[in-house]
């Protein structure tokens, strides 16, 4: 029992992470239509930008989560034209394009990096870091107990900004429907501008967690990349509750195969569930994708 | 103008591609050895020495370590008038090929190194699929290759004619750590081994386990996992173990996670007991204090008593590869410097100057296995037959403890220079 | 059948030429030159073989490297295990690979768009985890294969079976009411349906039909490379590379792919010849695709017709589709 | 026999009823209106009829075979052809091969009925029909609006069909076009006697110059059948329909 606990527990805090993410993906895909390659570097960096900050500054990498986010939100902001280029583009297989295009993006980043920085591991040390907080004889690490906690804030809040406020309306009828979104004076440059910049803030700033839960390299970014498209594409683009029910299931599966079936099946099973879902519901597990 | 779907038409190309198919098999009469005239034509005054590694890809890393060796060597020697032939010394030129960390790319760049560049020997990649896809291409054009790295026992078994090894087998190493734990006054009595699922890891844990056994400690759980797993699910099914001893399997970013996984868990065995990978800078600068302790395998350590005459004895390497790289060598950068001086030394007793041809280049091959050569990292000596023909079997597998960031010999009872740590302090009173 | 004034045309012409010329290299090249021709004969034909799925019928797909991989492993196993001759294996392993992919089509090819692109990419990871816990594959071990180390041998397997698949597009996906089924499916699934047309039937048969020669290409790999890993025949870099060379060369055209193969292939060995020591390669390989898509979307292919409006465009003539204008 | 007959037609689209008990009789060679506004289910019908949706209960018969639970490609090879609302071209296809594409499956029943027709003269036929002979080569997308809504129809007509249904084939002409449209479809039907018409519409002009005969569509079912004139002054039709909307 304890150990199912505890199992249980660890499945749900690995999949938390991967929620702030996922909700930035659906979103900026709802309204560009850009299935993002490059989400594992963006993590990369933003795990290596708290790193060479937390060296030169010796701030906890935590308190520079909020610099980092909008650092890399404005990066987000100055580069979205180029993407917007792409899509624009006037070819039988736009969307093709635009997927090749990251995966370019994501090929020049992870080479960048791997000649600026080498290919040394980095350990990203917080105040969290390799603390445990002891629930009931279970055993929590601090530093992803913080990561989930973190990360369903920032969706919650994400999720007020989208439902509640003028500007958050106008991305979902963007993302639901262009055409539609146009005809009621949407501008939708600024909008497509406005959501790409909040999901690479939002995937960067999940970085700083990502990179000190494991470890900080330029490589690391390949790993993401498939954990993200598992729960944005499990969870329906564009789905909150999909994509929480989705990086729950995530972490769940990976909890549970390790422990009970053995850790040699955790990534067969993870993209056979994946496949499975995508064929059978195409839409997200909840159906709630577009 | 548009036809119906072209039956006749289908026809015609499969004819003619079986056609085609069939001709390959009289086009390919020649056979590769007369295809591949590498016969080197050019003069030169010094050797050509191809390296083949991992310098992209996921095994960069451990790839430039063993880059790092290869250079210090080439730099060491050509400091010291070249390699001695005769009265004359002949410096060396590296020539790099990079295998992208991919067995096929492996095969191709060790093939450019041969035919375009023309090299005399190489010396050999970071990892065992990368030496087992260039190996045949070797036999091909019978060029002689010593890998400094490469331990995946499964590369002997195939007995490759111009393929060698300076590091034993991880089968070999591997049973040394457990071993020695177990003749400690209060052995462990219970382990869990966990392995990546690549070549040598999975070796390395499938020794663990054997040696486990052997010795007379019960195995409580064997998982072989992907690389880029998430050890934490894995951690908290063993911590509900409580195995005395946690072994791992696996290279050093691996280690760094088991090692803060268990920390953030909560979970303290009595050791860790790893193997390559603790020994790199990187495991013990990111993890700190936390790295001390780990048990782990060497063929090799900066405190072994060996001396040879091109860099001395083995600190004075140490002190020449530290102002170089600014980092302490682990087994396989050593390895891959005494790599060289095999070569030297069989070049020198054949007598032959650069540029090889084929025939010294087979007297080269002959010569590397029979002689001994004695080198700062230990004897040389490559096993003619049995299962691990054609590695350095000679070496002792050391048992070494990370203690204060340093690696100390801890095993076996002959070599070692400070007994065991064990159980192992935990991390918060350290 | 050919008629004296079709054999007469330039472009058949320069194509019987290049044949000729192609069959003689082995006797003119070195070894090592040889090795890279081999390579790019075979990148031709992936490359081609992911066109007729993605460029015709416009299904993108990031996982045709599992049909290569599978190919390689069941021409690796039916050699070692049962000791079958290559063609034996080659060809069961072909069949195998086309019916394989027959049974992952039906449900995969109900996806479209990115979806089709992230379902295919899961499916080939999922292939990558089975082998690697498989025991008959080896595992992480990776399987070896009696070893052949004749050259020429290979360069002309290649070398069949890209002009193979090269014809096969030629015939089949220009030239035919099948390749125009196939560009309908790709324009718009729906109307092509409602013209009578078998829009699964077709989908189904061109996956397969593609996934059959990776799948073959693939097992000539394996023989040719006498050593195969889970990771590197059925790793992603694989089907990345596909999708690359066709969209560098030109999507959905004849010889876009075969221009984009040769291109990066001969780039990418180029560049690690030249800068062998140092990971900038992956730097220029990047913003290579990047600049292309930005600047060329149609892809090198396309740079004649840029050509072609300041010279008098009897090169590009020579390269772009034939056009269709008699009734 | 009739050569289209709809009875009790019902859809749902999740617990939206979209068509509700519907019946509709075409007599063969006829021109037949289904008019209605936007969102009365007239687009779902045609989807019903060419098997992209399949119906929750009801029976389409084609001179007397059910269609029902048969395939859209099947439908269009019993001789259903079909246009879109918004168009479905092949964009990046000719224009000489989006009717060939259309012409691939004329011999119906593979071999049965297999037709005698010289089809590239049928091909030059349509171009000339259609006025798009000038612009043959050239690919769909770039062809203007008006002219790729008379390459659709002419696509349709490729298949050499019994049942041609037009969805708003008027949708997004002006008032001249509209004219142009009429005179068009009349002369197709001069030339293909044979050929029965069924046209979704809520311009009524449109309706008004060509069919002999029309239902009124509101909400998924049929509110008025009947000629033209008869239904244009039916009480329930003005006030469902034509009291919305300008007539024409």
């Amino acid at each position: 029992m304890g150990l199912f606990m505890q199992t249980l527990i660890n499945g749900i805090l690995i999949g938390g992470i991967f929620i702030t993410i996922a909700v930035g993906f659906s979103i900026s895909y709802g309204v560009m239509h850009i299935v993002d390659f490059a989400v594992g570097e963006w993590i990369m960096l933003g795990a290596f930008t708290a790193f060479w900050l937390n060296m030169y500054t010796n701030v906890d990498p935590l308190l520079l989560i909020p610099f980092i986010a909008l650092f890399f939100a404005l990066i987000g902001y100055l580069f979205q034209p180029v993407i917007q280029k792409v899509v624009n583009i006037k070819h039988r297989s736009a969307a093709m394009m635009a997927l090749a295009f990251t995966f370019g993006l994501s090929t020049l980043i992870r080479g960048s990096a791997l000649t600026l920085w080498g290919f040394n591991n980095r350990n990203l040390i917080t105040v969290l870091s390799e603390k445990n907080v002891d629930l009931f004889g279970i055993t929590v690490p601090a530093i992803r107990a913080g990561a989930t906690v973190f990360s369903i804030l920032v969706t919650a809040a994400f999720a007020y900004f989208l439902y509640r406020t003028k500007t958050g309306i106008t991305i979902r009828a963007a993302a639901e429907n262009k055409t539609v979104a146009g005809l009621m004076g949407i501008d939708g440059h600024r909008i497509s501008r406005l959501v790409y910049s909040i999901y690479v803030g939002l995937t960067a700033m999940s970085g700083v967690f990502i990179g000190s839960i494991f470890s900080v390299f330029p490589d690391m970014g390949l790993r993401y990349t498939a954990f993200a498209f598992f729960v944005v594409v499990a969870g329906g683009m564009g789905s909150f509750s999909g994509a929480i029910v989705a990086g729950l299931m995530l972490g769940l599966i990976s909890s549970f195969v390790s422990v009970y079936m053995g850790g040699a099946y955790v990534f067969l099973i993870l993209f056979f569930i994946l496949y499975l879902i995508l064929v059978f519901f195409p839409k997200g597990i909840l159906g709630k994708g577009w | 103008m548009f036809k119906k779907l072209p039956i006749r038409r289908a026809v015609v190309v499969l004819a003619i591609s079986c056609l085609i198919l069939s001709l390959t098999g009289c086009g390919g009469a020649k056979t590769g050895a007369d295809a591949g005239n590498s016969a080197s034509t050019e003069a030169r005054d010094y050797y050509k020495v191809g390296v083949i590694t991992s310098l992209s890809g996921a095994e960069v890393q451990g790839g430039n370590i063993t880059k790092y060796g290869y250079d210090l060597w080439a730099e060491t020697v050509n400091n010291k008038g070249g390699i001695k032939v005769g009265d004359k010394g002949y410096q060396v030129k590296l020539v790099y090929a990079d295998d992208q960390s991919d067995p096929a790319a492996g095969a191709n760049a060790v093939e450019r190194m041969i035919t375009s560049e023309k090299v005399d020997f190489i010396l050999g990649p970071y990892t065992s699929g990368v030496t087992k896809a260039v190996a045949p291409i070797l036999d091909k054009y019978k060029v002689p290759m010593i890998t400094g790295s490469a331990e995946s026992p499964s590369i002997w078994t195939q007995k490759f004619k111009y393929t060698f090894g300076s590091v034993p087998a991880a089968d070999l190493t591997a049973i040394s750590p457990l071993e020695t734990l177990s003749k400690l006054p209060n052995p462990p009595k219970t382990v869990a081994v966990l392995g990546v699922n690549d070549a040598f890891s999975k070796a390395v844990a499938e020794a663990f386990k054997a040696s486990a056994e052997k010795n007379g400690i019960t195995v409580v759980k064997f998982d072989v996992v992907p690389a880029g797993t998430d050890f934490t699910p894995l951690i908290s099914a063993i911590k509900q173990l409580n195995p005395d001893v946690l072994a791992v399997g696996g290279h050093e970013n691996e280690h760094m996670e088991v090692i803060k996984a268990s920390k953030s868990l909560g979970f303290m065995p009595k050791a860790f007991v790893m193997h390559y990978g603790i020994t790199n800078p990187d495991f013990s600068k990111n993890l700190g204090k936390d790295a001390d302790y780990t048990f782990g395998a060497a063929v090799w350590t900066p405190d072994l008593d060996l001396k040879d005459d091109l860099f001395g004895s083995a600190q004075d390497y140490v002190k020449a590869y530290k102002d170089k790289y600014n980092a302490i060598p682990d087994y396989t950068a050593a390895a891959c410097s005494a790599t060289g001086e095999s070569f030297s030394a069989a070049l020198a007793k054949i007598g032959a100057k650069p540029p090889l041809s084929d025939q010294q280049r087979e007297e080269l091959t002959k010569t590397l296995e029979q002689i001994e050569v004695n080198t700062f990292y230990g004897p040389i000596k490559f096993a003619t037959d049995g299962n691990w023909y054609h590695d350095n079997v000679g070496l002792k597998a050391l048992v070494i403890q990370m203690i204060n960031g340093e690696q100390v010999i801890v095993g076996p009872e002959a070599m070692k220079a400070k007994d065991p740590v064990y159980p192992v302090p935990a991390f918060n009173v350290r | 059948m050919l008629k004296m004034k079709q054999l007469t045309q330039p472009r058949v012409i320069i194509f019987i030429l290049s044949l000729i010329v192609l069959c003689t290299l082995p006797w003119v090249v070195s070894s090592f030159i040889l090795r890279i021709a081999t390579g790019i004969m075979m990148w031709i034909g992936l490359a081609l073989s992911w066109n007729m799925l993605g460029g015709y019928m416009g299904y993108i797909s990031f996982g045709h490297g599992a049909s290569f991989g599978v190919g390689a492993y069941i021409t690796g196993l039916l050699m070692m295990l049962l000791h079958l001759p290559f063609f034996v294996a080659l060809i069961i392993s072909g069949v195998i690979t086309y019916i394989f992919a027959m049974i992952v089509g039906y449900p995969t090819l109900r996806l479209s768009g990115s979806y089709f692109a992230i379902g295919t990419w899961a499916f080939a990871e999922m292939m990558r985890q089975l082998v690697l816990v498989l025991d008959t594959t080896g595992g992480p071990e990776g399987l070896r294969l009696p070893p052949m180390l004749n050259d020429n041998f290979f360069y002309f397997v290649m070398f069949g079976l890209a002009l193979l698949v090269f014809l096969t597009a030629y015939f089949f996906f220009e030239n035919s009411d099948f390749g125009l089924k196939v560009k309908a499916v790709r324009e718009e699934e729906v109307a092509a349906r409602t013209l009578g047309l078998n829009t699964t039937w077709i989908k189904n048969q061109v996956f397969a039909l593609s996934s059959m020669f990776a799948g073959i290409i693939g097992g000539a790999f394996a023989y040719w490379i006498t050593y195969i890993h889970p990771d590197s025949v059925l790793g992603p870099l694989i089907a990345d590379q596909m999708v690359i060379m066709v969209l560098l060369g030109g999507i959905g055209t004849l010889f876009g792919p075969v221009i984009g193969a040769i291109v990066l292939y001969v780039g990418n060995q180029y560049m690690l010849a030249a800068w062998g020591q140092s990971s900038a390669y992956l730097i220029i390989l990047g913003l290579a695709i990047c600049l292309v898509i930005l600047f060329l979307p149609e892809g090198l292919l396309s740079l004649p017709r840029v050509f072609k409006s300041t010279t008098k465009g009897a090169f590009a003539r020579l390269f772009s589709p034939p056009r269709k204008t008699r009734i | 026999m009739e050569l289209l007959e709809i009875k009790n037609l019902q859809h749902m689209f999740g617990g939206l009823k979209a068509i509700s008990d519907l019946n509709i009789k075409v007599k063969p060679r006829m021109i037949y209106g289904v008019i209605g506004a936007n969102g009365a289910g007239k687009t779902t019908l045609f989807n019903l009829i060419t098997g992209i949706y399949r119906p929750t209960v009801g029976q389409i018969l084609l001179e007397g075979k059910s269609l029902v639970g048969k395939q859209s490609y099947e439908i269009s090879r019993l001789g259903v052809a079909r246009t879109f609302q918004n168009l479905r071209l092949f964009n990046d296809l000719t224009v000489i091969e989006n009717i060939h594409i259309g012409q691939i499956y004329t011999n119906r029943g593979r071999g049965k009925n297999r037709t005698t027709k010289d089809l590239p003269g049928e091909i030059r036929r349509l171009l000339e029909l259609f006025g798009l002979d000038e612009r043959a080569t050239e690919k769909a997308g770039n062809l203007p609006y008006g002219m790729q809504r008379k390459l659709e129809i002419a696509r349709a007509l490729a298949t050499d069909p019994k049942l041609l249904l037009l969805d708003e084939p008027a949708a997004g002409m002006n008032p001249k076009e509209v004219m142009g449209l009429v005179d068009l479809i009349k002369e197709v039907k001069n030339q293909y006697p044979d050929i029965t018409i069924v046209l979704i519409e809520h311009q009524m002009k449109l309706v008004e110059g060509l069919c002999e005969y029309v239902s009124v569509m509101n909400f998924g079912q049929i509110i008025a059948n009947g000629i033209v004139r008869e239904v244009q002054s039916n009480p329930i039709v003005i006030k469902a329909y034509l009291g919305e909307t300008e007539v024409g």
